[in-house]
């Protein structure tokens, strides 16, 4: 969750090409990759970045993985778990899965990795935003005012698992894909003591790859197939060869030089490559939007009044954005709940629920404007757009600035652009007009967007408040949880009354991001949340 | 004669005190300065002479000893009032023509420094007035003001020295090496220029240098150095036709003399401090043999040198 | 010359000290929590988290605390970066690249530089000269990135000389980066060494040496050169830093594990306890340069060696 | 070495009396110290070329975006990322408006069916990159002017005081100067860029910080030398005030290596600013400056040249021209090199 | 006697931006086997470039030869190529310079600045030419040789220095030795040994020496023959006798009034006005005319050609053509000149009358 602030990685499903494939696979089953970053930690529970969650996906296992079809199903749960009338209670009952040192998982496992996770003490940011307020008990712990064995969970024996909820969780399984709630092994970790997951040789997988030769802190590592994951004949790619690549104008040329087998284009570079055949496209629920700081400093701001923050959700051209500003296969996003995410049950997509909000309209804009500007009693407005340093950012906020100048007479923007840790703080301090902020979910459910803006959240921090959007979230949070088409209803309402009655934030764009991938690699699977990619089903194929 | 302008009293000045490297450039020297008269200090390069003469106007701050200038102590606590009025009376002309000329100020600046200094003109043109006379007494015209240092020739150079060392009338000057730098032919045009002066005004000069000739050609009395110390002071005559310190000796044996005869017969004597083979006991410092010549010598070398001048 | 270098380590440490004293308040100062999803815990959870790293002890308490480990040379563990890793083991492990590349560039910098300068000042004001300051100053004038992106580009990517970028071939992985840090003390050195050629070629032992029938190479190499390279070495240090500056964006583009591109990032994301290490070890480096280019003014200069090292 | 005896005209050896006044003439005409320094600056074709190419670059900074019609921040969306055409240099096959997409050479102008031209082309967003070249160059030379400005002041006059004062006040001045320069300067600049508000005020203060130390080295090592010159001797005598020293002694005598050190100083700032926006920490969109039009372009170097071009050479040619009037002013500015 | 060196009609100038610097126009003079030829004159007056014209030390970029020849050994030097010049330097002709502080340099020891020539113009292996060069610092009254080899000239004082400066000029035993002001930097004791110890060398390996100095002290007690030079001429030459006791020039009489000697009475002394000329436009005729009290119309309008005073004593002054009126050179002169047989004031007896 939160915003991707790396680089866009990529991937793409190999299948599109899948004639060239004709199902031969190479004697040599090694893929050649890059990271945009190092691995910060491996240990499950102090993760939270986007490297560490996709390594641990391809080495570790939790009771569920994401399968190529992006849809949660049973790894090391055997078959759906027991789930008690009121929802709160699952009984998951474990596979024959081993530890690569050959010792089992075991249900105990997920309890210690869990409370681990959970425990003040270790320091973990993570599992405290996972857990609280859906596992029974976590959010009183993670406060330390309650002991970690407190937590609901359980090992009824060996194999059988048991986990309380403090309330229903409708997506409760795709949490489980989740990298915060994979197994450790208590014996191995306590031995290991603060050298845990320190290099390679100090962790425990049991995922279709084990980690090797990682020293911690460098920039190289590699995946092997792990001989004792229980799935391993599914598993081809004998090896992926890991390099962190910071710089994308290297990755391309390490890819063009054909030492790496997918290297992402971000900015300048996806437009370059926009006609070459071996880009592959992909649309990430990542969703960009402007939020409207309402109170800054105690003091209103122009924004407070809706009839401006409406204009302003409307004078900016999306479409030309991402055509030719970001030209990275990016969508507008007139919504905050991306398309291609979630879908109801009859397979609908949440999108086509609610529909399109707040479109560009540059004379209803004006027209909006106008009448703000009246009721402010003011001819001239100037507001300080905060955003992210990278040259994406940049560009696009620039764009911006120009858009919103442009078609709202009498506006001034001035752009502030900063590291992502300064963005952090003045956000906290709701030190800003208009931020621009991305937001990319954790689990797959509208919720992970839409309770952001709850009153007092930890992301609203814009002084927004609508009783009515927060009973709708409430709602469908508490006493909806088991009706899904209600929940599914009073989500969408919500959004509407964020984005549409309230203008209190305005989408952008939702994030594409393409790649090189080349047309020998196949069947690298890319999933909208938790650990990007999965490449337990990846193989080579037609390089030889 | 009687008159004295200057007392220097047991004057010290130590460099790098506490430290490895002290040097003792002036080690315990004392001397009077009569109004009137030219002074003349010699001695081989770096033992002291320079030294001496910055101290005495206080370019440094000495390490002990006194300087009375007209019975007033120069080196004690003055406010900046007195200085500045000390400032006028005593004066320095320095050795290098080169460096002693501020290569970015016109030589009206240059001249009038001391007179904007102290506020001796009422008023623009006056100053340009007194600039212009200045100029002339040293020999070179009203043109010249609006001029920079580098365009002048070397002797052309030590006349404006001079000449800003005037512009404040003082009484006193210490020329420090004035012609050193100089070559021959111009050495004369300065000497002449400070003689001339001299009759003029009634200054009196502190002439350093290394060039016994000349200094011998200016001064009433010569005082030379060592190491330091001033081992021998005397009037010209005396010193020259009796130098009585074997060092004196050594170093006027030394100085060639533009006469091919008397080179070709120049028997030079060297000096060597070792001989004296002093010691604690010997009590080592100034004493007159003859009225007006002091040699710095021990009680013994005292009553030898007595009875050879009372024999000649 | 072990006094002196005894001397100079206090120094070091007492400078050390205050770096780190100023690097750690100016690092207090810095907006942003250094936990990486704070944005997403609740303020009690935050404060939990942050209670677990020790940063809401009181300032004077976290300060001495710091102090006190760093005494021991710990230098704490990462907090976001890289969660729990031992800041020493992560400079140890990053120190190895950029040493490398930073020494190979210095040196090929240096050497081609010196020889650069050295043609342009015995042809000065030729072409020769003119072509050896155009390169020397284009030299300076593109930016690293730039000139390494097109380094990449054409010596990786197009003529496959050397190996596009990472980490795996050794020497010839060091290759390209080496060549893109080697401009700056190419530059530097180019100019210097031409300036202080000229001065030293004009100065009397150089005629000297060309009256003892010495050839013009003979003169550049034997008595020019070592005369010339004393105030290049002064420049030592701040090249250093220079290369320092350009090692963070040159290990970015070529992928290098290397402490710079490090250090950058750790500031963007405010892992404290890895910037804190880095600057001091920095300044360690920068210090020991420092000395190592003091005790190398001695061997070159004998002037200064046998004084016992440089007063100032 | 003959005798020579011919007949000579009467009166040829009749005695005169010369003015020995007239002696004293100097038959140059008078000339400043500056004046000698200009004469001399100007015959180094280097550095006049430099500086009238530089004055152009200034001249330019200010007319080039007047005359071109394009204003730099004006985004025009549908022509982005068009390449440099000039009318009437088309033929030459160069400015052409012919650039690769995809790969191939097209002529991107008939393609995006763009009647106007950009002379310099236009950057991702559709601005004219002929005009935001200019306006980058005039914030890159007002940065680095004031930059230098700045550190002109602090190096000099913490240099002078270091420097005239010397004994206990120089000794703990210049520790303090090399703990700043223990420091590597880069943590300092990044720290103060991250606590101010990014832009121009923060870049000029981050330089500031740690730029003048070379100065002040400078100006000590000159004052030093000064200091104790027999001329400053001489005022002293004459009862000059320690102000009256520094001021009508010491700084005219080094301002010559002051300005020299300012041409050389200059360069690095501007670099400088180039170096802070690659990592991000340069001035604020949509200002551009050299340093920020580098950055944009050299990732777009394979396929559109000219948006890395154009500034690149301009800066290396700002850099050049600096380089060479500091080294002119040093030859001309330098008493050994008199005639 | 043999004459080792002919320098004929040299005219040297320098292009410098101001414009062409005149500073030899027409210089004469033949330097004998085993003598002392001492060239005087004001500051300025092309000693140094006269010297360094015949070692060719001049920057090639500005100085120009512009007449005349410099013949050694039946060549002539201003034509031989630098290779050719070469071996020369340091071998056939050696110089010493002025200032002894920066003559040497700095970062090489004494020893290797001492076998440097050695080792270029003879076939001898280092070890030897190490020799040779411990026996020359010892020739030069070096205290113990052999430890200072390996020291740094700053670890010298002047005088040493300038004794090894010295040492490197006799390395090869040259047959013209060329000192410019070698003793002017250092005080006068020290000058009187070190000229002591040139006399003795001389002696010794019967070398010529080109003596510079403006000190006339000096002169007096090394030269056998003195040339006068003044604005870029030498304006007489003669022996040593002849030069300072029989002076024709003003300015050799200006010179040598404006010495007080040590019985110079308190009269004023004679100090030559103004300012040398200016060589970037030399003035027409007599170059010293402007400040002479002796001038003639004449020396206004044309350069006085050399006449022959004695058979080594020429002086270039219309005061010795036949026409010109006989003047009464000033007081310090007259009473030189009453020290010489040859001069019209000679007080001893028997008159020879040289006109
Ligand atoms: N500021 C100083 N610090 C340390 N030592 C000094 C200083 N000034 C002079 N000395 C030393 O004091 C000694 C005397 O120097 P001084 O300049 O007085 O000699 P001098 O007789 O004037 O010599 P010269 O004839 O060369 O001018 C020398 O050894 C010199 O090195
Ligand atoms: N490299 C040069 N470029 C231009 N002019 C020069 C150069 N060297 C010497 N001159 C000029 O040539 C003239 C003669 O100079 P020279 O050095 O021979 O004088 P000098 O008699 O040796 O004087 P000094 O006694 O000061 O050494 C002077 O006017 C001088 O300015
Ligand atoms: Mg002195
Ligand atoms: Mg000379």
């Amino acid at each position: 969750g939160g915003e991707d602030t790396s680089t866009e990685p990529s991937d793409s499903e190999g299948d599109k090409e899948k004639e060239s494939a004709s199902g031969e696979m190479d004697s040599v089953q090694e893929l050649n990759l890059m990271e945009s970053a190092e691995i910060p930690t491996m240990d499950s529970a102090l993760a939270e970045d986007a490297v560490a969650f996709n390594i641990m996906n391809n080495v570790n296992e939790g009771l569920y993985r994401l399968n190529q079809e992006n849809v949660a199903e049973p790894a090391v749960a055997e078959g759906e778990p027991e789930i008690s009338e009121d929802g709160l209670t699952y009984t998951f009952k474990l596979r024959d899965a081993k530890w690569s040192d050959g010792s089992p998982v075991t249900a105990q496992d997920f309890v210690f990795s869990w409370q681990r996770a959970v425990d003040p003490a270790t320091g973990s940011p993570y599992g405290p935003y996972m857990m609280a307020g859906t596992i029974k008990n976590a959010a009183a712990i993670s406060e330390g005012k309650m002991d970690k064995a407190e937590l609901g969970v359980e090992a009824k024996d060996e194999k059988t698992l048991v986990v309380t909820l403090e309330r229903p969780v409708p997506y409760f399984m795709s949490l489980m894909a989740f990298g915060t709630f994979l197994p450790q092994k208590e014996a191995f970790v306590t031995e290991k003591g603060d050298a845990y997951a320190s290099n390679s040789e100090n962790l425990l997988y049991n995922g279709p790859f084990t980690l090797t030769n990682w020293d911690g802190t460098g920039l190289t590592w590699t995946m092997e197939k792990n001989p004792e994951y229980w799935d391993a004949e599914t598993v081809k790619l004998d090896k992926i060869n890991v390099d962190v690549v910071k710089e994308s104008g290297t990755g391309v040329n390490l890819y063009t030089s054909g030492e790496k087998d997918r290297a992402g284009l971000s900015g300048e570079y996806a437009m370059q490559y926009a006609d070459d055949p071996e880009v592959v496209r992909e649309l990430e629920p990542t969703v960009f939007y402007l939020k409207f700081n309402q109170e800054r400093n105690g003091k209103e701001t122009p924004l407070a009044n809706v009839n401006i923050r409406k204009a302003i959700s409307m004078a900016y051209n999306k479409q030309d954005l991402v055509d030719v500003v970001l030209a990275n296969g990016s969508l507008p996003a007139d919504f905050l709940v991306p398309t291609e995410f979630t879908f109801d049950e009859s397979k609908k997509d949440f999108r086509e629920v609610n529909g399109k909000m707040n479109e560009f309209n540059a004379e209803e804009a004006k027209k909006l404007w106008e009448t703000g500007l009246k009721e402010l009693g003011v001819t001239e407005v100037t507001l300080e757009m905060l955003g992210g340093d990278s040259e994406l950012a940049k560009k696009m906020d620039e764009y911006m600035k120009s858009q919103l100048e442009g078609n709202l007479e009498g506006l001034t923007i001035n752009l502030k652009a900063v590291p992502f840790a300064v963005r952090l703080e003045l956000d906290e301090k709701q030190d800003y007009d208009i931020q621009n902020s991305g937001w990319g979910p954790d689990y797959q459910d509208p919720m992970t967007f839409l309770d952001l803006f709850v009153t007092g959240s930890a992301q609203n921090k814009m002084g927004y408040s609508n009783p009515e959007f927060d009973k709708l979230i409430e709602q469908a949070k508490g006493e909806l949880a088991q009706d899904i088409p209600a929940r599914w209803e009073a989500m969408a309402k919500a959004e509407k009354i964020l984005i549409e009655d309230d203008a209190a934030i305005a989408g952008i764009y939702q994030r594409g991001i393409m790649s090189l991938q080349k047309p020998y690699v196949h069947d690298i699977v890319v999933h909208p949340f938790g650990g990007d990619f999965s490449y337990k089903w990846a193989y080579i194929s037609g390089k030889e | 004669m009687a008159d004295k302008l200057l007392e220097i009293k047991n004057l010290k000045q130590h460099f790098n005190v506490g430290k490895a490297n002290e040097v003792k450039a002036v080690d315990d020297i004392s001397f009077d300065i009569y109004r009137g008269e030219t002074l003349g200090l010699v001695g081989e390069s770096g033992c002291g002479k320079s030294t001496t003469g910055r101290s005495i106007i206080r370019l440094y701050d000495a390490t002990s000893g006194d300087v009375f200038f007209e019975g007033e102590n120069v080196h004690g606590k003055k406010s900046k009032k007195d200085l500045k009025k000390f400032n006028r009376k005593m004066q320095m002309i320095f050795q290098d023509p080169y460096a002693s000329l501020n290569p970015r100020m016109k030589v009206m600046d240059i001249i009038a420094e001391g007179i904007d200094i102290h506020g001796l003109a009422k008023n623009a043109a006056d100053r340009k007035k007194m600039v212009f006379d200045l100029l002339e007494t040293v020999g070179l015209n009203k043109e010249h003001a609006n001029r920079y240092p580098h365009e002048f020739s070397g002797g052309q150079r030590q006349r404006l020295g001079i000449a800003r060392a005037l512009a404040v009338d003082p009484d006193f000057i210490i020329a420090d090496e004035p012609i050193s730098a100089l070559d021959v032919s111009i050495q004369a045009q300065v000497v002449n220029l400070l003689k001339e002066l001299q009759e003029e005004k009634g200054l009196t000069y502190l002439f350093i240098a290394h060039d016994l000739s000349m200094v011998k050609y200016i001064s009433d009395r010569i005082g030379v150095m060592y190491f330091g110390k001033l081992v021998e002071l005397a009037p010209a005559e005396d010193l020259y036709n009796n130098p009585m310190h074997p060092y004196t000796q050594s170093l006027l044996s030394a100085i060639p003399l533009p006469d091919p005869n008397y080179e070709r017969n120049r028997v030079r004597k060297s000096y060597d401090p070792a001989t004296h083979n002093y010691t604690e006991a010997d009590n080592v410092q100034m004493r007159e043999i003859t009225p007006g010549h002091f040699v710095q010598c021990s009680e013994k070398e005292f009553e030898s040198l007595k009875a050879a001048s009372a024999v000649r | 010359m072990a006094r002196y270098i005894g001397k100079r380590l206090i120094y070091m440490i007492l400078t050390l000290a205050l770096i780190a004293t100023f690097t750690f308040f100016l690092m207090k100062i810095l907006p942003g929590s250094p936990i990486a999803s704070a944005g997403k815990l609740s303020p009690e959870q935050r404060a939990v988290v942050e209670e677990a790293y020790g940063l809401n002890d009181p300032l004077p308490v976290q300060y001495f605390n710091y102090m006190f480990n760093l005494a021991q040379g710990d230098l704490g563990i990462s907090i976001n970066q890289f969660k729990g890793a031992p800041v020493t083991d992560l400079i140890l492990s990053r120190m190895g690249p950029s040493a490398q590349i930073g020494f190979q560039g210095m040196v090929l910098g240096t050497i081609i530089g010196i020889l650069l300068g050295m043609i342009a000042a015995l042809r000065q004001n030729t072409w020769v000269d003119y072509s050896s300051t155009l390169i020397a100053i284009i030299g300076i004038s593109i930016p690293s990135f730039v000139f390494a992106s097109m380094l990449q580009y054409f010596f990786g990517l197009k003529l496959e000389w050397f190996p596009v970028a990472l980490w795996k071939d050794g020497f010839m992985s060091s290759v390209l980066p080496s060549i893109a840090l080697a401009m700056f003390p190419l530059a530097t050195a180019a100019r210097f060494i031409r300036t202080e050629m000229i001065e030293v070629l004009g100065s009397d032992y150089i005629t000297l040496a060309k009256a003892k029938g010495a050839s013009g190479s003979e003169i550049a190499f034997k008595h020019a050169f070592r005369n010339a390279l004393i105030p290049l070495i002064t420049v030592l240090g701040p090249m250093t830093v220079g290369i320092l500056t350009g090692s963070l964006v040159v290990e970015q583009i070529f992928a290098i594990p290397g402490i710079g591109e490090q250090f950058v990032k750790s500031i963007m994301v405010n892992d404290f306890s890895i910037i804190m290490g880095t600057t001091i070890f920095f300044s360690v480096f920068l210090i020991v340069v420092i000395l190592i280019v003091d005790i190398l003014y001695g061997i070159i200069d004998p002037r200064i060696r046998l004084s016992g090292g440089k007063s100032s | 070495m003959t005798q020579n005896l011919e007949k000579l005209p009467k009166g040829s050896f009749e005695r005169i009396t010369v003015d020995t006044k007239q002696a004293e003439r100097i038959s140059k005409p008078s000339v400043s110290f500056w004046q000698d320094a200009w004469h001399r600056l100007k015959k180094n074709k280097g550095a006049i070329a430099s500086l009238i190419l530089f004055l152009l670059i200034v001249i330019m900074s200010f007319v080039g975006p007047m005359i071109s019609p394009y204003e730099p921040n004006a985004q025009t969306i549908t022509h982005a990322n068009l390449p440099p055409k000039i009318p009437g240099l088309e033929k030459l096959g160069i400015f052409d408006g012919v650039g690769t997409l995809g790969g191939k050479e097209v002529n991107l102008y008939e393609m995006k069916k763009v009647e106007v031209n950009y002379w310099f082309g236009t950057d991702g967003l559709g601005r004219d990159m002929f005009s935001r070249l200019w306006v980058g160059t005039q914030v890159s030379l007002f940065i680095a002017f004031v930059a230098a400005a700045i550190d002109m002041l602090i190096g000099v006059i913490y240099g002078g005081i270091s420097g005239y004062f010397g004994g206990r006040v120089d000794d703990l001045m210049q520790r303090i100067v090399e703990i700043l320069t223990g420091i590597p300067n880069l943590v300092v600049v990044i720290l103060f860029i991250l606590i101010m508000d990014p832009g121009i005020i923060a870049i000029i203060i981050a330089l500031t910080i740690t730029g003048w130390t070379g100065m002040s080295r400078v100006v000590r090592g000159q004052v030093l030398k000064y200091k104790n010159q027999e001329f400053v001797l001489a005022a002293r005598t004459l009862g000059a005030s320690d102000s009256r020293i520094i001021w009508k002694h010491l700084m005219p005598n080094v301002l010559g290596i002051i300005i020299i050190n300012t041409m050389f100083t200059i360069p690095s700032a501007i670099f400088f600013e180039a170096f802070l926006s690659f990592i991000g920490l340069g001035l604020q969109a949509p200002d551009a400056s050299l340093g920020t039009l580098i950055n944009d372009g050299y990732k777009l170097l394979q396929y559109q040249p000219h948006i890395l071009a154009f500034p690149a050479i301009l800066l290396s040619l700002i850099m050049i021209c600096f380089n060479l009037i500091g080294d002119g002013l040093r030859d001309a500015l330098d008493p050994k090199m008199k005639d | 006697m043999e004459k080792i060196l002919q320098v004929k009609d040299l005219e040297l100038s320098f292009n410098t931006f101001g414009g062409e610097v005149k500073a030899i126009r027409g210089v004469n003079f033949d330097l004998y086997k085993g003598e002392t030829l001492a060239i005087v004159g004001e500051s300025g007056s092309g000693k140094s470039v006269t010297t360094k014209s015949i070692m060719r030390l001049l920057p090639e970029n500005s100085a120009e030869f512009k007449n005349g020849e410099i013949l050694f050994g039946g060549r002539d030097l201003t034509k031989l190529s630098d290779k050719e010049m070469q071996k020369i330097r340091g071998k056939d002709i050696s110089m010493i310079f002025q200032d002894p502080m920066t003559s040497l340099n700095p970062t090489m020891p004494i020893g290797r600045q001492i076998t440097e020539p050695i080792l270029k113009h003879q076939k001898i292996s280092k070890a030897e030419a190490k020799k040779v060069a411990i026996d020359l610092l010892r020739l030069v009254g070096m205290p113990k040789p052999e430890l200072r080899m390996k020291q740094y000239p700053h670890q010298f004082s002047g005088g040493q220095r300038q004794r090894i400066v010295i040492a490197i000029s006799l390395a090869c035993n040259p047959q013209i030795l060329i000192a410019d002001e070698p003793t002017t930097a250092l005080d006068v004791t020290i000058q009187a040994q070190i000229l002591e110890l040139m006399k003795d060398l001389q002696k010794k390996i019967d070398t010529s020496i080109i003596f510079i100095t403006h000190d006339l002290g000096v002169v007096a007690n090394v030269a056998d023959r003195v040339a006068v030079m003044y604005g870029g001429k030498i304006v007489e030459i003669g022996t040593v006798d002849e030069i300072f006791y029989n002076p024709q020039h003003p300015y050799t009489w200006g010179l040598l009034s404006s010495m007080p000697s040590l019985d110079t009475s308190d009269a004023k002394l004679y100090a030559i006005p103004g300012t040398p000329p200016d060589l970037l436009a030399p003035p027409k005729g007599d170059a010293f005319a402007l400040r002479s009290e002796y001038a003639l119309q004449i020396d206004m309008e044309q350069n006085p050609p050399f006449f022959k005073v004695s058979d080594t004593h020429y002086a270039a002054t219309w005061l010795l053509h036949p026409d010109a009126p006989q003047v009464e050179p000033p007081a310090t002169v007259v009473e030189r000149m009453k020290k010489f047989p040859g001069s019209r004031y000679y007080e001893g007896g028997a008159v020879y009358n040289g006109r």
